[in-house]
């Protein structure tokens, strides 16, 4: 199982002057988090840190950007020795960091997101001209075009990622960790978020950056360091490295064809959808069906509307006209309890606020939608949640245990939880919105495993997704959305990466 | 000139003795074709600032006032003489800043004879409560002083326990006196300045089930507390005219706006009330 | 996949030991600290008093705390979903109001039980009209249950015209007083009885759970099929109607009711509920805390009480003993 | 690219229109519905009172909101970063005694500007205390604050054993009755100059906006570089020193001071705060709100009384007014 693997030690180690991490060691209680992180980042240089969910990634960033503190380990940083105490001590030596999970105030406006903690003055009093000024140059140069002024509250979650990165590029800082920038963002928005970067570095400024998009490494990174299980179990020295070997390198052994073969759907068509327009305008007569066993992928730009026509078809969201039907029966769109009655399920595009209860324990996040099996009329006993838990954590490899706290998991975890929490009733319509945001290849495997293991056992399944490839990869059919309607719906021998942009881009 | 419109600035609605002033007053000005307009300060001073102001600017002709606690009672006073609207006082007044009249039982006498009779009952000797009613105000000084007066008679009274309410109510009593019940098992006489907070101490008694008999006093002759009274709940109250209090109130009102004259004061007797002569002010309050 | 199967092997040893501690880490979550507090308090009274551990004075401590023990019942449900209510006090006030008058010979006169009936409806229905408030308008609890205070309180006052109602049938107040098998009179028995039966609730029915799931993120328990809405307006009728059966323990307590009732009991309530560990932001909180919150509350006054502290130097005591006992949790907490 | 660029366009158009209505939304955050409910609350009363809009009856309700709104200012700074301060009424009867004791001839003697110095250290200094209960021993606000409320209580208490200190300076209780320039007296304009700059601090101070930011996100505000603990500790110091500032104005009112003062003061500073469109979780909230809110109490209670609304009644409709003041706003953001 575990492959030996030998280290090619970096000749530079120590004598530069950009940063440099050796033997950090971190555990949360009795967990073992890292046992040795080490790698340097010279100036003017990318470097990609990789690693299966819950290799421990977040954890060294949040160390050298002083959110936590490292139980033993150095850092040197421009040639000295380099232990922030806090965030503001990092920022001030600087180094900044866009946090994997959005770390933003939705009730400050757009530009006071992006000079938090370190407002621009004039005479002791606040300049929103130049805060907006510089928050508009910086986001459009991302492609985002919103009023500075605006809510954070208001925007979508691309959009607030962007306003995240715009927040740490005007950090002015020497170097800046990146965890999964573009988790959220369409490859428009990735491809300028490159041209910032590549800019930056020019500059002299470094990077690291984290990412579970593999294929994008290439493009942006210089060196590639891999880690798995709270060490560094690989150093690249360039980034251009077969994406095979590095799975490899992440997961321990290799990894075989990604997408699982997909069987024939059957004739007997599940869900249908007519005409359905929402009450907001997001989308409008968007008429659809999926038959049993049929994965149709739904394919668009970022704001599409693909995240609000799944919302209410599943009853989430109000609509204005238009019906949905399960098994030829019409379901009432009052809300999600009756779409869940009907047969309905959805894994929502926001985990966090949408998809998990932090602080409750993963046992009871599952047990959340799952009452029949956890409860026996009505009553529940802990042990039953335990049960149920703890299969579910096995079955899609969840690193945690059943009372652990949803909130203390890794990103990728946290999104297996609601899968898990779905998958177990069964439902006749699954729906999964971005499901594999931020899910790291291996799991991404088991994840497709999963979804077309429901297609076989009959269910209809629908797959949001800004990954092409993964639309393509895993979908019967692929419909395309654009500003709101419907562009059309490819069959799997139409659909390819050029024919879906057409569509997604009229 | 002619009184058309009245306002009553209560301390606290929630003790039944104000309530039946102000009923009194309402009743009697309503027969005399007098508007009326109440305010409930319901025990906080700065309120009651507030709710005076508020009557003045409405244009009353007379002012009838109830001071709700010891604090504010001279600055409504001074703001009403300022408009020139004459104050007639109830129950309490201010040192500072009298009113035109004080119209209010005489505390003293009646604590006294109150004071006089239960300790007597209680066979002259033994540990004693006291229940006081809200800090400072007229009658509660009075009470204590009578009361203080007619203990002065019986040295083998003890008081173990005193403590001070704020809103005269019944359940205050209670949790007052649970208290100090608790720190002094052996209590057999308790004075509660108000009827509301010896009906509290009576049944902080009766829970706490000491067995021997604990004898209480209270004041005011409240409807309710008569008709305890008369059960046997506790011993001995001092009724107040309230009644007789509102109409001469209104009178004095009247009889002010028109230019006359009335007393600076007024201070009516108590009735000692027992379960012998209880019956007559149930059927008939004064 | 293999791979993190073989991960999550640490993580799954220990698990007797952790069951037993998980079942009173439920019980008490998140109420250590308050937990230790109250034994420490009860055992520095036991030295220093010879009264506080007599059987007598701890069933008085039980009688005292009744009250405040069955509102608090209530506030946890609500403070579980993330709500407030600040109404409770008022509400007592107007279910005892209500009984009173429905029930009393001198008013409407139709036999106590039913005017006690007619008492908890009215409550239930105060507690109902928060919820609609809330799930309805959209209004924070914060602000409906404002309302609800005012106008309860109004409408109390309103019945007597602001009079108290005194003297009830002997075997009404001796459901507060007389001592069943030697030792527990019908309200604490009661109160007892629905601090187990909203023990077992909370942590056994599936309902239960989902007050949790509602307080921890009402958006996740929505899209989960949880009838947030619904849930919610039984809460606060649950909470209003605990509130009107704590007003007619309090008239059988006090043989009386008075419209002025129960002010202020609002945060004597909330306060013993957090004083257990319950967050107000929602979703953490346990029934066995809330009775601690109580106890330490009901213990620490009659304890001063029979150590004849004054009543000025008792309210700095009671806010420094309060300030600790949460402490020791934060304490523990943090170190983790 | 483009297709996106082209999705965002409606909002960044009409700028200008945009940009007025933006300040305006600044100074009233989450209020308009209230402001309305304040302009058609005083439209009602000026039609059907005579006397409402008089300048006369408009100069006492803002005398008589003096105090309560003094202390919602610092109540504002408080919820904005997420908190709540229970204590405010007992610092500002601490405050009150403290004066007193100090400058009133009966006792101290040490004049009564040392007094009102001495007063407002205190007052400051609970305050600060609360502040480190939460940030150094990390108990929740509602605990730490609770917990301070009777410990302040209870000194206030002390310090005269109960009773009140009654007369003061003519120049002092002059500060509240003389109307300067015919209309203002100087504690009202002590309140209005204090909102006015708190709301400037709060909007253009970047330790202001840092407030909103530690609201928002605790969290979020820490990881920016913003000093948590030293803010929070700050906000409470001066919440403290601005209830003793109340008491002072309260004091000169009344011509007294009284250690039972301010009792329950501070759900009404909390209701005025939140019914100014405040959120208790923290982050939402303006000055202006708050102003507004303190002025729907205010005008409310005052128009009731110019009506002559029996006080039982008076509590129903404030009940009622308070809902549907927030009401109006509530069903205008689900409408958006
Ligand atoms: N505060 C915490 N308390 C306890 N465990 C934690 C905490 N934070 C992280 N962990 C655990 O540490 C491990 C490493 O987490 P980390 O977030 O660093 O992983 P990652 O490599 O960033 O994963 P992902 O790709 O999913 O973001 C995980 O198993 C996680 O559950
Ligand atoms: N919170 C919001 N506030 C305002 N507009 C929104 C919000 N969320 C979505 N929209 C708008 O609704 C439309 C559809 O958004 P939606 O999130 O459904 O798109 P999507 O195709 O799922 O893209 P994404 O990948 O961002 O989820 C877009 O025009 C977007 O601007
Ligand atoms: O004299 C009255 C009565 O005793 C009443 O019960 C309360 O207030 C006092 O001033
Ligand atoms: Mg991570
Ligand atoms: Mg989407």
């Amino acid at each position: 199982m575990t492959v030996p693997h030998t280290i090619r030690q970096d000749q530079t180690e120590g004598s530069h002057k950009g940063l440099s991490v050796a033997g950090l060691c971190k555990s949360f209680g009795p967990i073992r988090v890292l046992t040795d992180a080490s790698f340097d980042i010279r100036p003017g240089e990318v470097v990609a840190l990789l690693g299966e969910n819950g290799a421990g990634k977040s954890t060294v960033s949040n160390i050298i950007a002083g959110a936590f503190r490292p139980d033993s380990g150095t850092i040197s940083w421009q040639g000295e020795t380099y232990a922030p105490a806090s965030p503001a001590a990092a920022i001030e030596a600087g180094i900044g960091m866009i946090h994997q999970e959005l770390k933003l105030l939705p009730d400050l406006s757009v530009a006071e997101n992006v000079y938090v903690g370190r407002m621009l003055t004039r005479n002791g009093i606040v300049d929103r001209a130049a805060m907006n000024q510089n928050a508009s140059v910086q986001l459009r140069r991302l492609g985002l075009d919103v009023s500075p002024d605006q809510k954070v509250r208001t925007l979508r979650v691309a959009a607030q990622q962007q306003v995240e990165i715009a927040k740490a590029l005007t950090l002015n800082a020497r170097l800046l960790i990146f965890d999964e920038p573009t988790a959220a963002l369409g490859s428009a928005e990735t491809a300028l978020l490159f041209e910032q970067i590549r800019k930056l570095k020019a500059e002299g400024m470094s990077f690291l950056y984290i990412s579970h998009r593999l294929e994008e490494i290439a493009g942006i990174a210089d060196r590639i360091v891999v880690m798995r299980d709270g060490r560094v179990v690989a150093r690249h020295q360039t980034a251009d490295i077969p994406i095979r070997r590095i799975v490899e390198d992440m997961v321990g052994r290799s990894v075989d064809r990604m997408f699982p073969p997909l069987h024939p759907p059957a004739e007997r068509t599940v869900l249908d959808v007519r005409d359905l327009t929402s009450q907001d305008d997001s989308f409008q007569d968007v008429s659809f069906s999926v038959r049993a066993g049929e994965i149709l992928g739904i394919a668009g730009l970022i704001g599409a509307g693909r995240t609000e026509l799944v919302r209410a078809i599943t009853g989430a969201d109000a609509v204005s006209a238009g019906t949905v039907s399960v098994d030829g029966e019409v379901v009432r769109l009052d809300g999600p309890a009756a779409a869940i009655r009907a047969g309905m399920v959805l894994v929502p595009e926001d985990r966090k606020l949408q998809g998990v209860i932090l602080d409750q324990t993963i046992g009871e996040n599952l047990a959340l939608g799952n009452q029949d099996h956890v409860a026996s009329s009505g009553w529940i006993w802990p042990g039953a949640i335990k049960d149920f838990a703890e299969k579910s954590i096995a079955r899609l490899g969840i690193k945690g245990r059943h009372d652990q706290p949803a909130g203390k998991l890794s990103g990728g975890n946290q999104q297996k939880v609601v899968i898990a929490k779905w998958i177990a009733r069964p439902p006749k319509v699954f729906i999964l919105d971005e499901p594999t945001r931020g899910i790291d290849v291996g799991a991404r495997a088991a994840i497709y495993e999963v979804i077309a293991d429901l297609a076989r056992s009959g269910m209809a399944v629908i797959v949001v997704s800004s990954d092409l490839e993964e639309v393509l990869g895993l979908s019967h059919r692929v419909m395309v959305i654009s500003r709101g309607r419907q562009r059309g719906i490819l069959d799997r021998a139409e659909a390819n990466g050029v024919a879906v942009m057409e569509l997604a881009t009229s | 000139k002619d009184a058309k419109k009245i306002g009553l600035a209560v301390a606290n609605l929630q003790a039944n003795f104000f309530n039946q002033i102000k009923q009194s007053v309402e009743a009697y000005s309503k027969e005399k074709g007098i508007e009326v307009v109440t305010v409930d300060a319901k025990g906080d001073s700065a309120t009651q600032v507030s709710q005076v102001e508020d009557l003045l600017t409405q244009g009353i002709d007379a002012l009838i006032y109830i001071p709700a606690g010891a604090t504010a009672a001279s600055v409504p006073t001074k703001a009403a003489k300022a408009a020139g609207i004459p104050v007639i006082n109830v129950d309490r007044n201010a040192d500072g800043a009298p009113g035109d009249t004080f119209i209010a039982t005489d505390s003293v006498a009646s604590a006294k004879a109150v004071c006089d009779h239960i300790a007597k009952q209680a066979g002259g000797k033994g540990d004693m409560l006291i229940i006081h009613g809200q800090k400072g105000t007229t009658p509660e000084v009075d009470r204590s002083k009578g009361c203080g007066e007619a203990l002065a008679a019986y040295p083998d009274i003890k008081i173990v326990g005193e403590q001070w309410s704020q809103m005269w109510s019944q359940d205050e009593g209670f949790k007052l006196t649970q208290d100090l019940l608790q720190a002094n098992p052996s209590v057999s006489i308790i004075f509660a300045q108000a009827d509301g907070l010896a009906l509290g101490a009576a049944q902080a008694v009766k829970v706490a089930n000491t067995g021997s008999k604990v004898w209480i006093a209270g004041f005011d002759g409240d409807t309710a507390a008569l008709e305890a009274l008369q059960k046997g709940v506790f011993d001995v109250t001092a009724t107040q005219q309230t009644q007789g209090m509102g109409r001469m109130a209104v009178d004095a009102a009247i009889a002010l706006v028109s230019g006359g004259t009335v007393p600076a004061e007024q201070l009516q007797d108590a009735t000692l009330t027992t379960k012998d002569n209880v019956e007559g002010f149930i059927a008939n309050h004064p | 996949m293999s791979s993190h199967m073989s991960e999550a092997k640490p993580a799954t040893a220990t698990s007797v030991g952790d069951m037993r501690r998980s079942a009173a880490a439920f019980l008490f979550a998140g109420s250590r600290g308050p937990l230790i507090g109250l034994v420490l308090l009860c055992l520095v009274l036991s030295v220093s008093t010879d009264t506080f551990l007599t059987v007598r004075n701890i069933l008085n401590v039980m009688d005292q705390i009744t009250v405040i023990g069955i509102m608090a019942i209530g506030m946890t449900l609500v403070i579980l979903i993330g709500g407030i209510d600040l109404s409770v006090g008022s509400i007592l006030a107007i279910a005892m109001m209500v009984m009173g008058y429905v029930g009393h010979p001198d008013y409407m006169n139709l036999s106590l039980p039913v005017g006690i009936l007619a008492g908890l409806a009215v409550a239930a229905l105060c507690g109902l009209g928060s919820g609609l408030m809330i799930t309805a308008m959209g209004l924070p609890p914060f602000i409906a249950t404002l309302a609800m205070m005012s106008v309860a309180r109004g409408l109390a006052n309103i019945i007597t015209d602001g009079s108290q109602i005194v003297g009830f049938p002997d075997w009404f107040t001796s459901l507060s007083i007389v001592r069943h098998f030697g030792f527990v009179s019908l309200t604490v028995a009661l109160m007892i009885l629905l601090t187990v039966a909203t023990g077992i609730f909370l942590k056994y029915r599936a309902t239960g759970r989902n007050l949790y799931a509602i307080g921890g993120s009402p958006e996740v328990a929505r899209l989960s099929g949880i009838p947030v809405r619904r849930l919610t307006n039984w809460v606060y009728a649950v909470c209003g109607l605990l509130a009107g059966l704590a007003g007619v323990v309090l008239a059988a307590r006090l043989d009386s009711v008075q419209p002025s009732s129960g002010l202020g009991y609002e945060l004597d309530t909330i306060a013993a509920v957090v004083i257990g560990g319950a967050s107000l932001s929602g979703g953490v909180g346990s029934i066995g805390g809330t009775a601690v919150g109580v106890l330490i509350i009901g213990v620490l006054r009659n304890g001063l009480n029979l150590l004849g502290v004054s009543p000025f130097i008792q309210q700095i005591i009671i806010g420094v003993v309060i300030a600790l006992a949460v402490a020791t949790d934060a304490w523990k907490r943090r170190a983790k």
